[in-house]
């Protein structure tokens, strides 16, 4: 026991600032997001629900930023794979659940939007659409604005390599570096957008790379590693609330599902490499490593699935026997009222 | 003649015309191996080779910027945007360009590029799959818009757009994809651009449309009829330019007008219909010119009750006409 | 009250609004430092500071995009397009984004900003420094839309667009800078959107329009008053949402109605009042309705014989008027 | 005279392979253009013109670019300020000048553009419009087309440096290095985008390394030194032709003159940095350069300047002379005859 404790000292987590409740938990959120994936594939193919597109192999990337930034405080304009990382800071199965279904107690969007267009007031997580990068130039001027109005946040986006070669990504991080701005940008690359692989896609060797044109550093990180993407994401968090500016962040690992329910991923790529890369899958890594570190066991993790699968089920018969919203409501909040 | 799909016959237009002329190619985001979103391309880098069916990297404005360049030089690139709603970072690219190209240099350049743009909605896209977008490129000269609502005008017009020597926006219903089929010449053909069509000969009333709405005004025409109610259906086809003809001889066959789109109503392409009318036929019309569209909200929603509400469908065009029957 | 130009009742809208409220900046290109093209922000950046009248680097889709999201965070910024025809690059993010924020979350954000942008012909600015690009986001449910004519209604509008709670993209006519004066009352005031307004009464034709061609219809109402032809003149000022109400009455005092606007006439905001009329009103009508837009070109070129050619002025519109009355 | 031969032998210009004559035509080119846009101001004061945009300060690296690129072989998407470039690929000043007086018989647009939107298919000379960084994309098209037709042809556009901050540079560059396109896209980085100091503008330390994010050579070269620029470009074009792809040239000089004839750049930026950049002109230095070779002397310098002043008289009063376009042909060419 006190052996234990000592080796606990050393474990990498600690080093890192991490306690050991903080590492179960990025780890609790990192599964818990895998199984509602995993759900929500399901749901799409009973047809309980029309299309689903999951985040399955970006967990640990998600998981890893989100713990680095500070729950309802910071700025968080995610996209759409990024289930692990909203759960992580704030929102509930609950309400993914009732986003999926379209329902009228959705706080994302009340049934108006796809799911995974996330978006939640209380919790800093701003309102994101279908067209992509778009968020990169928001997420600056939420930066901006703490800036002009001296505030302690920081403004973080996510969103694909193959969205980083649009017009808005360029745009955003040049404003963001002229002006030294609060704002992370973090690339999820998993190495496809849809069936274009990163080299018929993205011209530059890294994205990380880009950085240099918006004089800010750039970080390629292991986006399996959420220990790893903690602390690269905590160090940026840190210079930009030192006024050192912005930071772009690469975070390298493989969209082990298809794009969503209505790709089928082996008309582009084969089975194996598919298979070679579940190998890497964050999530089991990282369970093994809680348990190497001693704080975690195998019979923990049984009752942590049971847990989450009572959830899921609760939080998905909710969704499904919550209302629709009512068909007027069609035309309300087109402009404020007056 | 063989009966088809509405989505093979943009395909088999593609294919034919790529087949005719080594100028012609495709390009867009997983139009190539993966023969696109909707596998309208499926096959194509097979047959014509990785660079005539082109996987572009993730940026409309290039697509769209790249096409023109090719076109200028003498290539015939049909720039495939993967939904309509995504052709708004190319608007600089097609409106102050490709638009603006002929005009500016004097005739001494032009830009025969095709902008196929899959709209509409009805399919639980939500707001950002669903859009018709037409209003913000109709009313710029230098472009033609097309929207076929038929497999026959869907290929004869991607034809006579891929051979165009101007820029075309070629608006696709995706709702009509699998949904519409019909009969569909095996010989060469094109339907011209600028030619309105009709669908269906009537007496009562006038129904002037584009797109998907025209099956709902031919099914509701389909019911009036036992009900002693006849229309007279117009099918526009190419928005931009207008039949202004067509618009104005359709008008008097009934003097009784109502126009339908999904668009939503306010600056929609009915606007426009509705004020040649008022302005050419003003002392003809026996009934005030009526429009059925979208309503007037930033998109249409996801959720099935919402976007139910906001679809128009067979019922509530027949209601319409009905109302306009009465009048 | 002043008299003071169109550009000052701009400057002094926004000086005053930034005052009044230290959340409202103006961000652009050449904003700061030099004041504006324009010189409309000039002297800012000495009373507000560098980031208050910020110069931004040339991107407008990041000058719309970082607005908008300074915006949802609760400033309130006025982000100025250095030219209409440059907005066009920000397409995506003022329809894509801006309009639908409210929308798609379900009223829990929203996005208060304001796109300044010059528009209109009659310079010498050539095809892209001439345009009038309003019928682009006309039809955009969740924009609002203004284009004031006088400096009392500019300075008004602009405050109102500052404290509206949702987008709004404000048209101020190059043309007007200089050329107009009027009076502007010394306290604080705004002129509400969406409130069109009767700038001449009259009994034998109503002219509804908006901009530049408003003083042009003034001008001309004055002559014609002398041959005994008294014209009614309702000056929009909001194109969207527009005031349907207004443009109903200002149709029944007369039933002879002349839509004037700079903007193309295929697809311009015309065309929706016109079918507005033609739907609600048009069997009190005694005449076609009459449209005098700009050509159907894409833009309008530079060349004295041509500007001149493209460009309304107070005879080509008295011409129209004087015909509509003698209908 | 022997001796002045070989030393001939060994100038610069001879060791990049261009002849004296060459040698002295580029200087010619330098000459015509800064004449030309003196010509243009002189005229916009004495209001025969409403407005001109000079590129004085620019010519060197202009001309420098346009003897590597081959006249009527390859295609050219220049902007505004590259009078020099036009008229070193075949442009005459007649032609400009009745571009700047707006007449019937421009080639450019029949006087329907601003002058300095230049367009001459005859000479490859794509058309242009004002929205700016378009017509990178465009070139990025040509060059696909050469690839996909399989000849030999590069394409060439310039831009300003507060141009390469629109997403249309960020989109083209990325589409070309993706696919190793015969494209040459040259930054004229003046310092300046209207008032806004490079510092206030562009994030990243030099625009030549905004190459890294496109898998391409950036290369940044003294824009006042003509052979400099030669060298660059030419090798860039070498590197096109043999199938290497792209190539981001980034030539560094001074605008020397004021955004336009609308505008007072004193009140940005001081007398004293004007006058400090007129020290580094690229014209006298270059004709010192060939009188110290002694390919050129005071003698035909004067000489030149005479012809360049007739030339320049004769074509004034053509431009001025001749006919405005009808008006109604304001309505033409919308589309095209069917
Ligand atoms: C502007 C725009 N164009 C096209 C699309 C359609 N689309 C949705 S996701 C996607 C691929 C995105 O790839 P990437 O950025 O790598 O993100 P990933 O899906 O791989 O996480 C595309 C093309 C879109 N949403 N927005
Ligand atoms: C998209 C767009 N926005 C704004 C303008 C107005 N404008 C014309 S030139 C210019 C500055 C360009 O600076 P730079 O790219 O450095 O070129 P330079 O004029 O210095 O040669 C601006 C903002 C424009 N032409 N296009
Ligand atoms: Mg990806
Ligand atoms: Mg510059």
């Amino acid at each position: 026991m006190v052996q234990q404790t000592s080796v606990n000292q050393e474990t990498k987590h600690r080093q890192l600032g991490l306690s050991d409740e903080q590492a179960i938990e990025m780890y609790r959120y990192m599964l818990l997001a895998r199984k509602f994936d995993e759900r929500g594939l399901v749901l799409q193919r009973a047809g309980k629900i029309n299309f689903h597109v999951s985040g399955i192999g970006q967990e640990a990337a998600q998981v890893g930023a989100a713990f680095a930034l500070q729950k309802e405080h910071d700025f968080f304009l995610p996209y759409y794979r990024d289930y692990a990382f909203v759960l992580a800071v704030g929102m509930t199965t609950k309400e993914l659940m009732l986003s999926i279904f379209a329902k009228a107690e959705d706080p994302n969007s009340a049934g108006r939007q796809m799911p995974g267009h996330f978006s939640h007031r209380k919790l800093n997580i701003v309102t994101g659409s279908s067209p992509v990068t778009t968020q990169v130039p928001h997420a600056v001027g939420f930066a901006l604005a703490a800036k002009m109005q001296n505030k302690d946040f920081v403004a973080f986006a996510t969103l694909g390599d193959g969205s980083s070669n649009q017009g808005d990504f360029h745009e955003g991080l040049n404003f963001a570096g002229v002006f030294k701005l609060p704002v992370i940008v973090m690339v999820e690359n998993n190495q496809y957008a849809i069936s274009t692989p990163y080299s018929r896609q993205v011209a530059s060797e890294t994205i990380a790379q880009r950085a240099t044109s918006y004089g800010m550093p750039g970080v390629r990180v292991d986006g399996n590693d959420p220990l790893e993407v903690f602390r690269v994401v905590k160090e940026a968090r840190e210079r930009a609330i030192n006024g050192d500016g912005a930071t772009l962040v690469e975070a390298v690992m493989y969209r082990l599902s298809p794009h969503s329910t209505s790709d089928n991923d082996l008309a582009y790529r084969t089975k194996e490499e598919v298979d070679e890369n579940w190998e890497k899958d964050g999530i089991p890594k990282y369970r093994n490593y809680l348990i190497e570190v001693g704080i975690w066991s195998e019979e923990q993790d049984a009752a942590l699935h049971e847990e989450i699968n009572k959830e899921l089920k609760e939080a998905t018969e909710y969704g499904d026997k919550a209302a629709y919203p009512k068909p007027e409501d069609t035309l309300t909040h087109v402009y404020g009222e007056e | 003649m063989a009966t088809i799909s509405f989505i093979d016959a943009i395909a088999a237009a593609m294919r034919e015309e790529m087949q005719r002329d080594s100028s012609v190619f495709v390009m867009g985001e997983d139009v190539g191996l993966k023969g696109g979103v909707f596998t309208t391309t499926k096959g194509f880098q097979a047959e014509f080779g990785e660079w005539r069916a082109m996987d572009t990297p993730l940026a409309e404005s290039a697509i769209a910027g790249v096409a023109i360049g090719a076109a200028m030089y003498g290539m015939r690139p049909i720039a495939e945007m993967q939904y309509a709603d995504f052709m708004l970072p190319a608007t600089n690219q097609i409106i102050s360009e490709a638009a603006k190209i002929r005009y500016r240099s004097n005739n001494d350049w032009n830009c025969p590029i095709v902008v196929r743009a899959p709209f509409g909605g009805g399919i639980f896209g939500g707001l950002y799959h669903s859009q018709c977008p037409e209003s913000i490129f109709f009313g710029t000269p230098g472009l033609k818009i097309v929207a076929p609502s038929t497999p026959y005008d869907a290929k004869g017009l991607l034809k006579a757009a891929i051979r165009d020597n101007d820029p075309v926006i070629y608006f696709e219903h995706k709702k009509c994809y699998r949904m519409v089929t019909g009969e569909v010449p095996d010989e060469d053909y094109i339907v011209p651009i600028g030619k309105a069509d009709v669908k269906r000969e009537g007496e009562d009333i006038t129904v002037i449309t584009y797109g998907l709405t025209v099956h709902f005004a031919l099914q509701a025409a389909e019911e009036l009829a036992k009900e002693g109610i006849s229309a007279h259906i117009l099918d526009l086809r190419t928005i931009q330019p207008l039949d202004e003809e067509a618009i104005l001889e359709a008008t008097r066959k009934t003097g009784k007008v109502l126009i339908i789109h999904e668009d939503n109503k306010t600056g929609g392409v009915g606007g426009e219909v509705a004020a040649i009318i008022a302005e050419k036929l003003l002392f003809e019309l026996d009934a005030p010119i009526e429009r059925l569209c979208g309503y007037d909200v930033p998109a249409m929603p996801i959720s099935p009750s919402l976007e139910k509400f906001y679809m128009l469908n067979k019922d509530k065009v027949m209601e319409a006409m009905r109302k306009l029957a009465l009048y």
